[in-house]
């Protein structure tokens, strides 16, 4: 294992104290509790608080949203794994202003039980939570069975969103509504061409032969809809462009936000080369790209490939959209 | 022999099972690593070992059950944190409404824990999880019940069948969780929350079998 | 090869294509040229022009940091393979406003070569072309053959400088004099953990043991100083800061900007994880880490290592850095 | 046969070189493949078949010289660019200055372009680059001159010292570019630009023969 760390059971801490220090500017921790990461921007104005969670590995995800008009507060678990029912309960803790808290969370088993766990802590608290989980990945799941499906990189609209709305000032039902819309309006999937290693395991859970894909993979490696022969970039745009076109949600004549995510070890230049060939379908199918996000957003350790990811827009995710945000991973 | 035993001053039960979890936590983890991220014994060990500190010594068996319910609960995150949390919580729970436990009032807690585990964790019986230990734990400990068995005699049922379910997850294809990755290749290696879960009611029952003798 | 490509000879062609769609907002590229990408903030004031360019693979380096108050044209060359004579040329002319200008590039033979022809090309056209060669590599040569090390990840520093000076209205003279200087103040060192393979090549064309790490390897997989056991975090760190430190250059009392580059396939966590490392070092030799930036700002392909680079700073290299830029890699 | 060519509508030999180049790309790839990063050939055959649009079929040498080397210096980049491109330029300044070319204008000729070369490119001999084989193709063509040889005979021992010159390489250690990453391991292996600079001298010397026995 090819890896730059410390103790493989501390990564998560060694991690954290180098972020710290690093974007002391933008975040601070928690003084209680190491595994929650505040905004600096956190109370600075009254609205309905932001937090999310979820496993480490998928750097800057989630921690890296963090920041001024986008996520409150982060809760931060071990690698892969949901961050404590106390650490989601210290977000809503750290974000709420009377206003109640808005937990924009994706769909995995522990991370369901933490935030509702968390959630009921809340209420002794008489505070509010309400949640929306991220469901993107149409790999996950057959439509008809949409609850099941995980979250992925789509998450970071939601969380785009969700921090905006807020902070035009809007109430935690409303807040609530919007991010589901733009949830319910968001596509991802993935495809995996090499596997990667949680440092405390030490070797890869899984593998991919050399020459093949998997395709739509899941941000832990969760088992694609089907191993592929490795083809060309326009093949692979083409394969997950239809595939995210037949769950029926986008249209003739639609505007759409793309984002395009490495998975670790994919570079920037296929990432474009995928890019080029995915706008080059959409036009053919007369949807009009409004904005493009291109790069390591939601990562997997080190696994190579990408998920693409496609929302659709109306007037109201455009404005949550081009609200500036400072935050280290996105801009 | 005794056919109940006090919840009084009896957390020594609990600091048994920790115990149990922290010298099996290599061996625990060496079974996840097979199918899984090889994590499990190192997140067991870190949850186990944190609500250790916290249980004094000559407390009662549900309070420390308690303290080690929340404590997972609230610090060990992933899907182990919230699901042995509550198994220990909901066993708490009940178990304290009298100050004597006998068989009957232990088969209403462990069926209790059994169902918060399942509105919680969605496994069923077959997917290769904790809950092909507990199941046909809990069936055998109540059939030995239904046998006008003593509590010592039911509790060593539950064992075989603790120790039956959990070896019965070596033929099992994981249908949930991490392993699900490997689908059939999953076969042929026992699953991590089913050995612990075994591990657990084993010392369980060990103990309360020794309080019973005193 | 596990890639996401079309025809492996056509890949910096194809991504520069994904390139310009995505980011339109910022960059265009030259109506007869492809391979020179100009800022759209170019000539929007008098100013002197800065442009750069190098080998493709790097990315977001070198058209990433194209933009307003960073970088005003990029000449694009092949996978590690300096851009034409001619690309560099475009570019001072697409940027030149009669004030002159600076190119600002690394110490590679074919970036020389190159950039020499350019520069006797625009002297017919009357235009004053002055260089600024980055030789940040301290593991490239000895210190008293400092002018042969090579330029890799201390670039992205000349470039702030240099930007910025030049939007602060100085002149020809004072940009690359305030440039100069910031590259002088700058070291850097890499490690190399695993190769990376060309994609028209197919292979890795070097190897690096598993177990072991080239310490002080170049951004193009140029031999390190030596091969070392790979060892923990703390220990690499204490390596690439000693190795600086010995090049006589930061002392006692010093502040300076930190900046660690991922060089492909090393997860952000890694990366956090070093910088730890790294600012606990430079604490115990009282050096103040002004400002800090970690991330995969400079890669090479997908390369698993990183690089540390450490510029000392004074009042005017702390304000160019300070200022606002609008580029893709850096904010 | 006579002594000298005319520079007048000779374009063709260079239309050789580029058709010989274009012949071997495949070749010189895999050649830099083993010890490089295998794409001289790409990199050559880009900016020579580029070249090749732009040369008139009844062009002067000289004119197509320039063609080329403009070509290759303003188009391919990297660093067989600037130095093939130098090269080319640097013969055909050299010899445009008269319109017979003899052999001692073409001994100017080549000497002025390798100072050229090694003004730009800073690579010595043994450094295994094409240096190695442009060096003893020049001294043996100067030899021949001086042992009083005609032109012919002068080009016949330039192709040979320039297949010598290439076929060293094989022994030598990389110094320089990018297949000094082997050090030792670049062995046994002839250097890519040694390769491509042979087959240029060879075609070169081959095609003003020709017109010489014309
Ligand atoms: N939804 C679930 N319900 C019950 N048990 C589960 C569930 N998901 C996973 N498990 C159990 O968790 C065990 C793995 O635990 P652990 O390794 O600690 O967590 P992780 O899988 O996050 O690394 C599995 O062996 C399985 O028994
Ligand atoms: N500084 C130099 N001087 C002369 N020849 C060089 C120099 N650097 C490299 N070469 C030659 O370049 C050849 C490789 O060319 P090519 O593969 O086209 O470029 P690159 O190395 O950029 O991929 C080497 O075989 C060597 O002969
Ligand atoms: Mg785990
Ligand atoms: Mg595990
Ligand atoms: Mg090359
Ligand atoms: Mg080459």
């Amino acid at each position: 294992m090819q890896r730059i760390i410390n103790n493989p059971n501390l990564v998560v801490e060694d991690m954290l104290k180098g972020y710290e220090k690093s974007h002391s500017d933008i975040i601070h921790s928690d003084e209680n509790n190491p595994r929650v990461i505040i905004s600096n921007s956190v109370k600075e104005k009254k609205k309905v608080g932001i937090i999310t969670g979820g496993g480490s590995g998928h750097e800057p995800a989630f921690l890296g949203y963090c920041g001024r008009n986008m996520v409150d507060a982060v809760a931060v678990g071990e690698i892969f794994s949901s961050p404590t029912a106390k650490s989601f309960y210290d977000c809503i803790r750290a974000v709420d202003q009377g206003m109640g808290v808005a937990c924009l969370y994706g769909n995995y088993a522990g991370d369901n039980m933490n935030v509702k766990m968390a959630i009921e802590l809340a209420e002794d608290d008489e505070i509010e939570v309400k949640t929306v989980v991220a469901n993107d990945d149409v790999a996950s799941a057959p439509k008809n069975e949409i609850d099941k499906r995980r979250g992925v990189a789509g998450e970071i609209f939601m969380w785009k969103v969700g921090g905006a709305k807020s902070n035009m000032g809007a109430t935690l039902d409303e807040v609530i509504k919007t991010t589901q819309k733009a949830i319910n309006n968001t596509r991802s999937i993935g495809v995996g061409l090499s596997p990667c290693t949680i440092p405390a395991n030490g070797k890869p859970n899984f593998m991919i032969e050399p020459g093949t894909m998997e395709f739509g993979i899941g941000h832990h490696g969760e088992p694609g809809i089907s191993v592929k022969k490795l083809s060309t970039a326009k093949d692979i745009a083409s394969n997950m462009v239809e595939i995210i076109y037949n769950d029926s949600l986008f249209e003739n004549g639609d505007e759409v936000s793309v984002l395009i995510s490495g998975l670790g070890s994919t570079p920037l230049m296929e990432q474009y080369i995928l890019f080029d060939e995915v706008a080059k379908i959409l036009e053919e199918k007369n949807i009009t790209i409004y904005k493009a996000y291109i790069g390591n957003y939601f990562t997997s350790l080190e696994m190579n490939g990408l998920t693409l990811t496609i929302m659709k827009l109306d007037e109201e995710l455009k404005e949550c959209l081009d609200m500036p945000v400072d935050t280290v991973g996105f801009k | 022999m005794k056919d109940y035993i006090y919840d009084n001053n009896n957390s020594w039960i609990v600091l048994d099972i920790i115990e149990q979890i922290h010298l099996n936590s290599s061996y625990l983890s060496e079974i996840d690593g097979a199918t899984g991220d090889g994590d499990h014994g190192v997140n067991m060990d870190k949850g186990f070992m944190l609500a250790k500190e916290k249980i004094p010594l000559d407390s009662n068996f549900t309070e420390a059950l308690k303290i080690l319910g929340r404590t997972l609960v609230m610090d060990i995150g992933g899907s182990m944190g919230p699901i042995y949390g509550t198994f220990f919580s909901k066993l708490s729970r009940t178990l304290k409404s009298k100050e004597e436990i006998d068989k009957y009032l232990f088969l209403d807690a462990l069926k209790n824990a059994n169902q918060g585990l399942l509105d919680l964790a969605g496994a069923k019986v077959g997917d290769k999880t904790l809950i092909d230990t507990l199941y046909p734990a809990i069936l055998s400990y109540e059939n030995a019940i239904n046998n006008n068995l003593t509590f010592y005699q039911c509790l060593y049922e539950m064992k075989q069948g603790a120790k039956s379910g959990m070896e019965s997850t070596k033929d099992m294809v994981a249908k949930i969780g991490r392993a699900s990755r490997l689908g059939e290749r999953s076969k042929g290696y026992l699953d991590a929350g089913a050995t612990s879960c075994f591990i657990i009611l084993d010392t369980m029952a060990n103990s309360i079998q020794k309080e019973l003798a005193k």
